[in-house]
């Protein structure tokens, strides 16, 4: 609606903003984050300088992992990898969003409260806590109770065949868990952003409860609720510790969700410190780099449906 | 009118479901609060536990490992993510204070870009990272290095904290103080800073918590020690490698030990954490007033 | 589509005027016929039709007065209110010359016949039709037209000079008895009125002209 | 030498004929008798008691906290959004009790809602007016119709005919209000409750706003609430002025009479205390 | 310390008002000591004070609109507005019947000298008396002394019939030359004049109960 | 027989003597020069140009968008806090170009401001309006004098001189807005801009804030941006309407004048349509 205007050069007024020394002082402090971003990225690549010689490209897609022949590929890593964040996504998501709707219900509050407080304690847990619960608790459970019985009822999918206590399954349940907090979150606040007269003009208008919950309030935080799984699925893919210690750490694509497997951030926690040589370490620091590109595409991505949420909700409002 | 009946039943069927869901999210919670502290209670309660002077009680073919209470792993965490925040969070807030205050630059959107990148970059890269920077050039492991590692996973978040609890502060304020003739730095660290106070506390809380209980970082850092150490410039442990290390062992005697350790880890962060949501709410109560 | 409520108002508002209007030239009217008509009944009826012009009157300064803490008129809206009173408040004075014409009718009954001077029916034509065309300006919201009317009014001050000069010569003839002398005061007190109501109408034009131009002018 | 009168002006005798039509109060919509409004423990609304007219405008007044608001809201139950509030007394719409009636949807189909914000849902202008209707399981060629029926009534189709598939957000905020009053007629509701809806507004979108109302008492009756006094002058034929009890802390109805009455012979002195701006 | 702004306008208002009444006292004075003492200069400085008075009245009517369209006053508050214009507009008549009475001494003091009758001079009294109590009433705020001054009427409107049977007689007595009948007339009309301003005080004094308590009553 | 005059009313000869007191303009404290303001390449106002007299209270009355709120903020500089901004043509603050100044601080003592939130800062009564004497350095003495004074003239200190010490979010929204003049006229400025000062309030707080604003021009030139139309019109000495340019967009300046000659006369056909409610 702006129409341009010729901006004429201001003759008229020479620059007479002061310059603000305060806004340059605390500029340069900030800008210490992007070059921190930067730095990492730098370091990462120039340690894993070897590796990108040598491999090339075809280190994505090569799945063999052998470092006594120094054969290093990252296929096996990066599928196990995306099959746990999106195994926990599709546990999350349905939970996710029915927690951030009875959440952002008004009234009640104590009961919210302890809730969305509960909630937030889930994200609170170091990830060493889920892994310890995970493979002592979780795991030798889902086995008994889920694993077999489900291979026993469904024999002849593949899909649910052999079992195991560390696998794919194990961890992307505890992955679930774990990203839970920040699904429920960011939706519950996206949720909450939804101008209250959408809800009253709604139930002003004879809608229901449900009515207005799915027609109106969660298209409106469509792309927010969206933008939080992206978010969600980043600190899956990012996520170590607990799943190294349920994933099995077996360096093939498993036939089976049940079947053990590895991620890029578990091969890294268990094999750096053993690495010796040029080509492993580089080799490992080349699958942090792979990690660290991925997770960033796909923060960024999120972040920008988060915002354009936020925005369309000052819109509306 | 027996439509309208449909809708109100499918209405609150649709509300129990939805209640029944959130029910569930809550068991893990319960589960994971449960085993640690059913699980590690029988360590933590054992006199020695806190002083790494004796094993604990143990099997009969248990290892030889010396020191394995976790004393010297409170005190590495204490050391480790101390220094950390002494570093992490006096940037943090400025950067913050940046964010905030200049929303509208276009610069501050590339800083919150980074920052919400490397709030999501994965922690093993980060430990990576500082293991190429600090360790690799003095040849070996350091608490320094792990320090530096958690230190860059906390700025983001102390910054991004920081400039939640700024903005909450309405712009009102900022716009009043400047039209009474006071210059910005004055109208930003000793009117808004003050008034945004309990909200930057809440994020150096929670961020000291976050640190506290990362392990991938420290694994290439502090890489762990099994004596109590003082000296920053030497590996070092920390609870979260305790509970990770031990935890991977078949002996029952240290993964018993992991469960006090990771008992212990639980309790300090969620303490934090419920001390910062404290804060918080006066914060959020206070900017509600202005 | 603005301000219909205020329209509304206005429209009522003004329809109201007319009303008083028209009775009041009626009541011009029927006071002047009942003069040259010798008729005690008729002159009295004028004297009880004053009550509802004043109760119209009344009642129309009430709207006015509604109008204006309801709809906070400004500007040309709240000068054409403050107009309508104006005009309003001269139609009623015009309403009170008519009822004091119909009173010296009573007087004028009780006394000898006398033939009616023509500059009586004359001035009384001329004021009427002063009075029925400022209403029609009124109506069109016509200001030239309410200038021109105001404009006759030297053909009524002349006639009025000339019957007040006839009658104080006739009083002042030496041969007046006591009834002569009412009646021909009487009949002077009525030309004197009947020239009120033309500078009434004078009044009502320049409200005219500020209702429509808020301009304060005097004409006349 | 008979009648000698000096003609002096006389007391009127006759009694005064009302010539003048002066506005009914007409058929009773919504009767309000002793309502009393609790949010938990708080006490809102203290035995209000008044008859609101069908096919008139009546605004609320009062200043902030009077639970003019509040009042409003009993009408349709919005309140129930509200946890722990409860009311008491009786609200008659018609034969039915609104404040214990069970039929809510029925209920708020019957009186419709025009709040503040206009808050056009996120689809298009067309949806936006079609969504009740769709809920109530209309046909299409029904809804069609009602469509462009409140889209007309409510003096929005003209600048919207063309590009009913746009999103509502597209809207101007005076547009977007007239929307919501769409939104709201496409059901036919009998009774339109507005609540402060053109305080978000610049003066001149309220002045369509009104003229709008004004268009609309021929077929709804409608209660407002607003802050603005002189616009509940300038809209309702008749005003309900409450206050909040000084010493009691609740809200109470102090004065309802015909809106000319209210702002040219208030019957109680805080009524004209509060509108000649000498309150307080 | 409720709207001082509109407060201030009110005052300024009735500051003006009174300034009106004051000069309107003062030209009747005026206008019968001109009469009393047959001053043909003394009538002619009426005559231009009252141009003084119509712009006074002109302003004020002026204000009370800026005061309305400003400050947006109702119930009370306009009523009062309301009520000081209609005095105003009595008030600005009372100074017009003034003026008549310094023209009428005009002619008067072209006519062979007479002694004035008593009665003149008493119903001057009664009639200054009236507008000076009428103007306190105002200043006051006092409804019941604005009733008690309108009921003092009787006295003049007794006083008028009395005058007007005398001269009426006289004119009849079969004596008059033009210059008696003249004279006569002119007298019967100063009389008439003093009379219509008492009248005009009836009217203020309605208009001070209207405006001080919202009743709209008829006096006299 | 010499002189038979009917005694008709002759028409005013004399010339008219100005009676009553006609508001005079008096000095100048800002004087608006061509002044265009630019956001980027969007052109907000277009060659305004009128001059504000001192110790009075001058409106800037307009419809959303009109850029009045754009020129309050020239007067002051808090346009600086939005980037890509800037202002061509002259305001002359006495000798001073506001427009040009780099004495930006000195010009915001000069300049005070009260904004449509009344945003108390997070601190006792006492320390708000203390808050920018004492980083301005004044003595402990002088400060207190201040701080009473201040509340004195900002008809606040009988309300709050027993709970000085009381934080200031515990006020209500009106003494609040009124603790807010108090801390803008603590540092004694020359000129005070108000932006929709009153929107945020009640009837009742609003006239009380009217009615303080009286009393300020005694000491203060004030300058006050509304969006109530009768607001402008019941505190104002002058009025400028502003409308936004249908072609070229931007806002100007349409009319300045007296407040009495704005609504009663004025000059400018879309002012009259825009006081009388007929705009757009």
């Amino acid at each position: 609606m702006a129409t341009a205007v010729d901006a004429r050069p201001s003759s008229a007024a020479p620059a007479s903003k002061p310059r603000d020394g305060f806004r340059v002082f605390v500029a340069l402090v900030a800008t210490l984050v992007p070059l921190v971003l930067v730095v990492i990225v730098l370091t990462l690549v120039q340690q894993a300088w070897p590796a990108i010689t040598h491999f090339g490209v075809g280190f994505l897609w090569a799945s063999d992992w052998n470092p006594v022949t120094d054969t290093f590929g990252a296929l096996p890593g990066i599928f196990g990898t995306i099959a746990t964040s999106f195994l926990a996504l599709a546990l999350a998501l349905p939970v996710g969003v029915a927690v951030a709707v009875v959440l952002a219900e008004p009234g009640h509050t104590n009961i919210r409260g302890v809730i969305g407080t509960g909630i937030e304690l889930l994200a609170a847990i170091p990830s060493v806590v889920y892994g310890i619960w995970a493979l002592y608790v979780l795991a030798p459970w889902t086995y008994e109770h889920i694993g077999v019985p489900v291979n026993t009822r469904l024999p002849t999918v593949g899909l649910f065949s052999d079992p195991a206590e560390r696998g794919l399954f194990t961890a992307g349940l505890v992955l679930a868990v774990m990203v839970l907090p920040t699904l429920t979150a960011i939706s519950r606040d996206v949720i909450r952003a939804v101008p209250r007269g959408l809800k009253e003009n709604s139930v002003a208008l004879g809608a229901t409860w449900w009515e207005t919950t799915w027609k109106v309030i969660l298209p409106s935080a469509r792309a927010g609720i969206f933008g939080a799984t992206i978010l969600a699925l980043g600190r899956a893919l990012g996520e170590t510790i607990a799943v190294t210690m349920v994933i099995g750490n077996a360096y093939v694509i498993p036939h089976s969700v049940f079947q053990p497997a590895y991620t890029l951030s578990a091969i890294i926690a268990n094999e750096f410190t053993e690495a010796t040589g040029t080509l492993y370490p580089a080799a490992l620091v080349l699958l942090g780099l792979v990690l660290i590109l991925v997770t960033l595409v796909v923060n960024i991505v999120a972040l920008l449906l988060v915002r354009s949420t936020s925005r369309e909700a000052r819109l509306t409002a | 009118m027996s439509r309208n009946l449909r809708r109100r039943y499918a209405s609150w069927t649709s509300l129990v479901v939805m209640y029944v869901l959130t029910v569930l999210a809550l068991v893990p919670l319960g589960l994971v609060l449960w085993f640690t502290v059913a699980k590690g209670l029988p360590s933590v309660i054992h006199p020695q536990f806190f002083f790494n002077s004796e094993l604990p009680p143990c099997e009969p073919k248990c290892p030889a490992v010396s020191n394995a209470g976790v004393g010297h792993a409170i005190v590495g965490t204490g050391i480790i993510v101390g220094i950390a925040s002494l570093i992490a969070i006096p940037i943090g807030v400025l950067g913050g204070i940046f964010l905030a205050e200049y929303r509208i630059a276009r610069w501050s959107n590339w800083v919150r870009l980074a920052s919400d990148v490397l709030v999501g970059t994965p922690s093993i890269a980060i430990g990576l990272f500082a293991y190429a920077f600090l360790v690799v050039p003095f040849h070996h492991f350091s608490a320094y290095s792990g320090s530096v590692a958690l230190a860059v996973l906390m700025l983001p978040i102390v910054a991004r904290t920081t400039e939640g609890a700024v903005s909450l502060i309405p712009n009102g304020l900022r716009e009043s103080g400047l039209a009474l003739g006071l210059p910005r730095w004055r109208v930003s660290l000793q009117l808004i800073l003050p008034a945004a106070a309990p909200g930057v506390i809440t994020g150096a809380l929670l961020a000291v918590a976050r640190a506290a209980g990362e392990t991938a970082p420290l694994l290439f850092t502090a890489f762990g020690a099994h004596i109590l150490e003082w000296d920053p410039g030497m590996p070092m442990q920390a609870l979260p490698l305790t509970v990770y290390k031990y935890a991977l062992l078949p002996y029952k005697s240290l993964q018993a030990q992991a469960w006090g350790a990771a008992l212990v880890l639980i309790v300090m962060v969620l303490a934090i954490n419920l001390v910062s949501r404290y804060v918080l709410r006066r914060q959020i109560a206070l900017a509600g007033q202005l | 589509m603005p301000r219909l409520t205020f329209e509304r108002e206005l429209a009522s508002l003004r329809e109201a005027l007319v009303r008083m209007g028209t009775l009041v030239e009626s009541q011009i009217e029927a006071a002047l016929d009942a003069l040259r008509r010798r008729d005690g009944a008729a002159a009295e009826k004028v004297r009880t039709q004053d009550q509802y012009l004043n109760e119209l009157f009344r009642q129309m300064r009430e709207q006015v007065f509604m109008v204006i803490s309801t709809q906070q008129p400004v500007a040309r809206d709240l000068r054409y209110l403050m107009g309508l009173q104006y005009i309003a408040t001269e139609l009623e004075r015009m309403g009170d010359y008519a009822v004091r014409i119909a009173r010296m009718t009573g007087t004028l009954v009780g006394l000898p016949e006398r033939p009616l001077r023509a500059e009586f029916g004359l001035m009384g034509e001329l004021a009427i039709g002063q009075v029925h065309d400022i209403l029609e300006a009124i109506i069109d919201q016509n200001e030239p037209r309410a200038r021109e009317v105001a404009g006759r009014d030297n053909e009524i001050d002349r006639l009025y000079h000339r019957v007040f000069e006839d009658l104080v010569k006739e009083m002042g003839n030496g041969h007046s008895d006591p009834d002569d002398a009412l009646r021909d005061v009487t009949l002077l007190l009525v030309a004197h009125n009947l020239e009120r109501i033309s500078d009434r109408v004078t009044n009502v034009a320049e409200d005219i002209v500020f209702l429509e131009s808020g301009q304060v002018v005097e004409l006349g | 030498m008979a009648d000698v009168r000096p003609w002096s002006d006389e007391p009127a005798a006759v009694s005064r004929p009302e010539l003048l039509a002066v506005q009914g109060a007409g058929v009773t919509k919504l009767k309000v008798e002793d309502l009393s409004f609790f949010y938990g423990k708080f006490k809102a609304l203290n035995d209000v008691s008044f008859e609101i007219p069908e096919k008139r405008i009546t605004a609320i007044i009062g200043p902030s906290g009077c639970g003019k608001s509040t009042l409003l809201r009993v009408f349709n139950r919005m309140y129930d959004l509200v946890p722990n509030s409860h009311a008491e007394g009786k609200v008659m719409l018609d034969s039915e009790n609104v404040v214990t009636t069970r039929k809510l949807l029925e209920l708020r189909q019957r009186v419709g809602m025009v709040f503040q914000r206009p808050s056009p849902f996120p689809m298009s202008i067309r949806d936006n007016i079609a969504f009740a209707p769709r809920l109530l399981g209309w046909k299409d060629k029904r809804i069609k119709t009602a469509v462009e029926e409140s889209l007309e009534r409510a003096a929005l189709l003209d600048e919207v005919k063309d590009r009913l598939g746009d999103p509502a957000t597209s809207l101007s905020g005076g547009q977007q209000q007239r929307l919501a009053i769409a939104r709201c007629i496409a059901v036919s509701p009998e009774v339109i409750l507005m609540d402060e809806p053109c305080s978000a507004l610049d003066p001149v979108a309220t002045l369509k706003i009104e003229d709008l109302m004004a268009t609309l008492t021929h077929d709804f009756t409608i209660v407002i609430v607003t802050h603005n006094m002189q616009q509940a002058a300038r809209v309702s034929d008749f005003t309900a002025f409450m206050l909040m009890n000084p010493g009691g802390r609740y809200g109470e109805l102090i004065e309802f009479a015909a809106t000319a009455d209210i702002f040219n012979q208030p019957q109680d002195p805080r009524t004209e205390a509060y509108i000649t701006g000498r309150f307080g």
